[in-house]
């Protein structure tokens, strides 16, 4: 019986997914495309960050040079179709994963996630020099305005994204060698396992994924800028969804995605002529790292992963017996 | 042990409220938001109220604010004998474009808003007009000075202030024409962002017609530190030294200044050096700064809803706090032309999107003097749907106030120059 | 590729000549010579920071010699990345179970053999999982599990590489007798179908009773090697234990 | 030559500034182990303190700043337990966790600003504004050697307390290996409390010194949390005596390029020379811990 769970869950999930465009207007269509988006970026750093466990702050850069792979080869010196763009990016955030990857994957821990932050800074900066990315000022793209395309577009990417994730992370070798490079890697190493190449792959794989949703996002929204696409607040946001959705896990990312996207969204519908909606925003944040340790996929899990004390505890304790050591 | 019974309930609680949240977030498409029953015109307004550009997008919330206000007092926009009120809805595009997107398409299709008031930046603007375009849904801006927002020919985007190539250069070249002794050199800096770095190229444009040697033109990052820059230029020692950037970069320029005690015989700045604040924060540092307007309250125009632009001025202080600037203004000012193309066009509300279409055409075809002074969009050419009546006044601070000191028939005071040292 | 040489019984597998690494002033590796055979169970004591483990180290990759050579199965295989060695044929286990603490028993057995060994390795991991007894506890995460069972999971995963040489660092130190037997039981198994194990230890009772041969270090040399009779004995061993920290319980 | 001087003294002023508010989010990440987001919205926070005292009360900044040392300190001390709770608790990973909460932190923080003050940009005046000596050719813009002197007296008290003091040693105790500085005796619940609480008042009061040298709104928080993050991993993460050596690095660098090559290209020189710094020596310039 519980076989059929899964694909009985899958075929309703691809009935709704195909009906939404049918059911919702062309707002609520947007919003959609936008979580298919984050749902896929989240799950674009989930790769190097969760399985792989190299925490990358700088992941919005995969996602700007798809972006602005799109941009400047759909605008008039090139003037090529938006389908011949994509693997132009892809590859071209791939290569950069693998060029950069080499030396700065040797980092561990904050190192490296700082080192990948500035290196992101770096692309930001020279976006803002650059003649060829239109400066400052960005780059506009030539509108095609059909919500349903878009949404489709995201959906197939969202889905491949996450079919291919299943079956690399959770059906094959070759999740188990990420995954055991981010537990222990000396260990993985003495295990045979080629530590510096598995990462490698996994950096470019979570690098070409990401560009794929940039250029995407660019003919969508059809105007480009440097802090639009490059900035660290893209990264905030992916690494920010995967941990509330859940670290390492399947579709952690995507609850976190659709959680905060959409949350954000209402509370900015509602009271976006305030400022507080930020506040309420940070607020949830930090209410799900006290209370749901392993993100909203750690509610559903079938038991709690570990017997792991729960912080929220942990502070009620701490705040009524202070200084008793655990 | 004990307390895993209360980790299980406590689990389940938790889950419960994450399906009813889900749930709500599911339902939130079907959901309506309740429909006034009298009809009203419904304006969209979408603007920086939150992330890096907060200060702008605030100033034109003010006047778009008080503009439907002040006509709701008065009964609402006349078409055909009728009154309608006018009723705001707000996207707050969080200073990021997709988001300013996301607004767009909620107001048109969720909130099915009659016409657009946009954004304060170019960025957002430019990821707007294709969505106007695509419903058929008229925007007008009361800010977007940047010029690159008219260059692609926004069908469906007004802008009701010239844009800052045509505003920025002429200002200079009033300032190095009044200056005596003449001035010979400038040096530009720019903060490296889009409408900042649009104004410092106007800057130096203009100071290459005006004849004046360009002894630096520098681009800054918006966070850098401003004291380097100063540095270099105080040793190149310019007669007058041009700032394109927003109110906090403009404030830290002269802070950086005024510490390393660098004092060129003229400064002028855009944007921000005409609003209130600028010259609150600093202070006596604030004056003899010079800047761009093109609105002052001192402008001689007026109309039936505002009356002169000294009475607007009365009217936004009693309301704000503070006193507009042109971009308040020029704000307040894009209301009364969506009214008088309503009233033209003679249609009520709610706007068919035939009506909608047709409302764009009227508004290209605006011809009215309010107390913003003459509005009137171009039809062709690089500022296409841009407003460039208004006729830029040099301005410069005195005693906190900005006072016009140019062109001549413009000027309420003397031009200050050279600039005393700093005390 | 992976270490199924047929396996000459008595042969050396394991020649280390002149192997040279110093941190920082001290020499934990002062000219290291040492020979291990084929299905021989030797094994290494000597005192604490007498260079043992950084000589594990040296010989699975984890650092690097800065000279001397060492020989496997008659390669040099000095300077080699830890991967590399351990594909040649070379399991080791680590003093700290060093499990990958967020995969399962299963997973963490399975990615033993994930580069490499793939064929067969699910059935491997069973068979492993029934010799070590923890097929309860299969699909527990690795963090989650007693510190036996981890020491046992340790052991395993070097199981699973299905390894010429396996070396051991202090596998059993800690554990309960249970466990213990264990893990003895399955060395001896392995021993008798060609496996040569190479084993750091400071049970002095344990090295008696199942090393064929031992090798003494001090001071990042090899001071002695021959039966445990003949080390018992040794005045110089004698003098580097009870020289710095009488701990040598024969 | 009087350009290369000036341009100098600007840098290590620039420096100063920076490492005015590097210096404590060093130390939590030295004893705490947690790379903390918030620290922008405390230079925020500190800065729009000021702005009150000098508008309700007519004080000037210098005034604020032992206020902002109290205020920020009692907040620092509340808000330490729970932070060093999330970094020690055994989730998977518990140093991402305790990342994710001091960004709920800052975006909590940040609202809250936006709400509070609104959109305006605020200076605050004090009795140095805009002063400056003479020596020889070179100008000494005195509120900003002001902040250079803030950032050198916190790094001597630091200094003496981690070094002087047995507190002291309890505190490297608790950076080196918080477990076992446990079983010595430390307290180290209430230790991370007093080094979050320590770290909160001295960025508070460096926030008061920014929105004197420059101007505060609250928008601009994440500009002063990438600097100290530049700072601390040139340093070397948790090394308080790199940070200042960071700091000049960063001013003096920002400062030469803006001045002999272009302004445009100060940011972009730094930044790839913390990449390039990282990759060639992972552990900062110092490459020792604190």
């Amino acid at each position: 019986m519980r076989g059929w769970f899964p694909i009985v869950l899958l075929v309703c999930g691809a009935a709704v997914v195909f009906a939404l465009p049918e059911l919702l207007n062309a707002y609520w269509l947007r919003i959609a495309t936008g979580v298919l988006m984050w749902a896929g970026l989240a799950c674009s750093w989930n790769i190097i960050g969760g399985y792989a466990g190299y925490i990358d702050f700088g992941h919005s850069v995969f996602f700007g040079i798809g972006a602005y792979a799109s941009a400047i080869l759909m605008g008039d010196a090139f003037g090529w179709p938006f389908a011949a763009t994509i693997p132009v990016g892809l590859l071209a955030a791939g290569g950069v994963a693998a060029v950069i990857g080499g030396p700065t994957l040797r980092l561990r821990g904050a190192y490296f996630a700082i080192a990948t932050w500035a290196f992101a800074e770096t692309l930001l900066q020279l976006a803002t020099v650059l003649e060829i990315t239109g400066g400052t000022a960005g780059l506009s793209l030539p509108p095609f305005l059909n919500e349903r395309f878009f949404y489709f577009a995201m959906l197939t990417a969202a889905a491949a994204t996450y079919a291919l994730t299943w079956l690399l992370f959770e059906r094959s070798r070759f999740g188990l060698k990420v995954k055991a490079l981010r537990d222990h890697e000396p260990a993985a190493e003495a295990m045979g396992i080629n530590t510096a190449a598995v990462k490698l792959q996994a950096f470019a794989l979570s690098a070409a994924t990401a560009a794929v949703f940039g250029s995407i996002y660019a003919y969508w929204v059809t105007f480009i800028n440097p802090r639009s696409t490059l900035g660290g607040d893209i990264t905030d946001q992916m690494v920010v969804m995967v941990l509330l959705g859940g670290l390492g896990s399947l579709w952690g990312p995507a609850l976190g995605a659709a959680a905060l996207f959409i949350v954000n969204r209402i509370f900015w519908m509602y009271w976006g002529d305030t400022t507080f909606y930020i506040a309420i925003l940070g607020l949830a944040i930090i209410v799900v790292v006290l209370f749901l340790p392993n993100g909203l996929a750690g509610l559903f899990a079938r038991k709690t992963q570990n017997g792991s004390q729960n912080a929220g505890r942990a502070l009620w304790r701490a705040l009524t017996r202070p200084g008793v050591e655990r | 042990m004990v307390g895993r019974s209360g980790g299980v309930s406590r689990r389940n609680l938790i889950q419960y409220g994450a399906l009813t949240i889900g749930a709500v977030a599911v339902g939130a498409p079907f959901m309506r938001t309740a429909r006034a029953q009298a009809s009203t015109f419904k304006v969209g307004v979408i603007t920086s109220l939150s992330g890096e550009n907060i200060f702008g997008g605030n100033l034109t919330r003010q006047g778009y604010d008080l503009w439907a206000e002040v006509m709701n007092e008065k009964g609402g926009v006349e078409v055909g004998g009728e009154r309608f009120q006018i009723e705001m809805f707000y996207g707050d595009d969080q200073s990021n474009p997709a988001t300013g997107a996301d607004a767009a398409e909620r107001l048109i299709v969720q909130e099915e808003v009659d016409v657009l008031f946009g954004p304060y930046t170019s960025g957002v603007t430019l990821a707007v007009q294709p969505i106007c375009h695509k419903y058929g849904v008229p925007m007008i801006s009361g800010s977007a000075e940047s010029p690159n927002v008219w260059k692609a020919k926004p069908e469906f985007n007004f802008g009701m202030i010239p844009a800052v190539d045509t505003s920025s250069g002429k200002s200079v070249g009033v300032l190095a024409d009044m200056s005596d002794p003449k001035a010979r050199s400038i040096a530009v800096i720019g903060v490296n962002e889009p409408f900042s770095k649009e104004t410092a190229e106007g800057f130096r444009a203009g100071a290459e017609d005006a004849g004046l040697e360009v002894l630096a033109y520098e681009l800054v990052p918006s966070t850098a530190d401003m004291t380097p820059t100063i540095s270099k230029i105080a040793a190149l020692n310019p007669d007058l030294v041009a700032v394109g950037g927003h109110e906090e970069a403009l404030i830290n320029v002269v802070k950086a200044s005024k510490s390393l005690n660098f004092r060129p015989k003229g400064l002028i700045m855009h944007y921000g050096v005409t609003n209130p604040a600028f010259a609150r924060e600093l202070g006596a540092d604030a004056d003899g700064t010079s800047g761009i307007a093109v609105w002052l309250p001192s402008v001689p125009y007026e109309d039936e809803v505002f009356g002169t632009a000294k009475e607007y001025d009365e009217r936004a202080h009693n309301r704000w706090g503070s006193h507009p600037d042109y971009t308040e203004a020029a704000c307040s000012a894009s209301g009364l032309v969506f009214a008088d193309a309503a009233k033209r066009l003679g249609k009520k509300p709610p706007f068919s999107a035939e009506d909608k279409v047709a409302l764009k055409d009227a508004i290209a075809e605006t011809d009215i003097t309010t107390f913003y002074g003459p509005v009137k969009f171009e039809k062709e050419g690089n500022h296409y749907h841009d407003n460039i009546q208004p006729v830029p006044v040099l301005i410069q601070i005195k005693d906190g106030v900005s006072v016009p000191v140019g062109p001549k028939d413009a000027a309420e005071a003397e031009l200050t120059y050279p600039l005393p040292a700093w005390k | 590729m992976t270490g199924s040489v047929e396996s000459v019984a008595g042969g050396p597998i394991l020649v280390v000549r002149d192997l040279r690494r110093s941190f920082g002033g001290i020499k934990a590796a002062d000219g290291v010579n040492l020979e291990v055979r084929r299905k021989e169970i030797v094994g290494l004591i000597g005192p604490n920071g007498s260079g043992k483990s950084t000589l594990f180290n040296l010989v699975s990759g984890a650092i690097n010699p800065e000279g001397g050579e060492i020989l496997f199965n008659g390669r040099d295989i000095a300077g080699w990345k830890p991967h590399r060695v351990a594909r040649a044929g070379l399991a080791r286990t680590f003093q700290i179970p060093a499990l990958f603490d967020n995969m399962s028993v299963m997973e963490n057995l399975l990615s033993a053999a994930a580069e490499g060994h793939w064929n067969g390795a699910r059935g491997r991991a069973e068979e492993v999982l029934r010799l070590l007894r923890i097929e309860a506890v299969r699909d527990n995460r690795a963090v989650d599990l007693s510190g036996g069972q981890q020491k046992l999971l340790e052991f395993g995963r070097a199981m699973m590489r299905e390894a010429p040489l396996v070396l051991l660092d202090e596998v059993t130190a800690g554990v309960h007798l249970n466990i213990r037997s264990i893990i003895l039981d399955a060395v001896a198994r392995l021993r008798d179908s060609g496996t040569t194990f190479f084993l750091i230890e400071h049970d002095m009772e344990l090295v008696k009773n199942v090393c064929d041969r031992i090798i003494v270090m001090d001071a990042g040399q090899v001071i002695t090697t021959g039966r445990f009779d003949e080390i018992a004995t040794n005045s110089e061993v004698m003098q580097a234990y009870l020289g710095r920290r009488a701990e040598v319980s024969p | 030559m009087d350009l290369l001087l000036q341009t100098l003294l600007n840098g290590i002023l620039i420096g100063g500034i920076i490492a005015s508010f590097s210096i404590g989010f060093q130390l939590t990440f030295g004893v705490l182990h947690v790379i903390d987001f918030a620290v922008g919205a405390w230079v925020v926070l500190g800065g729009y303190l000021a702005y009150w005292m000098s508008t309700l009360l007519g004080v000037g900044g210098f005034v604020s700043l032992p206020v902002a040392f109290v205020v920020f300190g009692a907040i620092g001390y509340l808000i330490g337990p729970v932070i060093y709770r999330v970094r020690n608790s055994r989730y998977a990973r518990p140093e991402l966790m305790a990342l994710a909460l001091t960004f709920g932190l800052f975006t909590l923080l940040r609202g809250g600003a936006l709400t509070l003050w609104g959109f305006n940009t605020r200076s605050v005046p004090t009795a140095l504004s805009g002063e400056s000596l003479m020596i020889g050719s070179v100008t000494v813009p005195l509120l900003r050697v002001v902040a250079f002197a803030f950032a050198c007296a916190v790094a001597a008290a630091l200094f003496l307390i981690l070094y002087r003091t047995r507190y002291g040693l309890a505190i490297r105790a608790t950076a080196e290996n918080r477990h076992n500085a446990g079983l010595m005796g430390v307290d180290v619940q209430r230790l991370s409390a007093n080094v979050y609480g320590l770290y909160a008042a001295v960025t508070g009061m460096a926030g008061v010194l920014m929105a004197a040298i420059y101007s505060v709104n609250p928008e601009i928080g994440l500009r002063y949390t990438l600097f100290a993050f530049f700072v601390a991993v040139l340093a070397g993460l948790g090394s308080v005596g790199g940070a200042i050596l960071a700091a000049l690095l960063f001013g003096i660098m920002e400062s030469v390029v803006a001045t002999y090559v272009g302004s445009s290209y100060s940011h972009l020189a730094i930044f790839a020379t913390l990449y390039l710094v990282l990759l060639v020596s992972p552990r900062g310039i110092l490459q020792r811990g604190l």
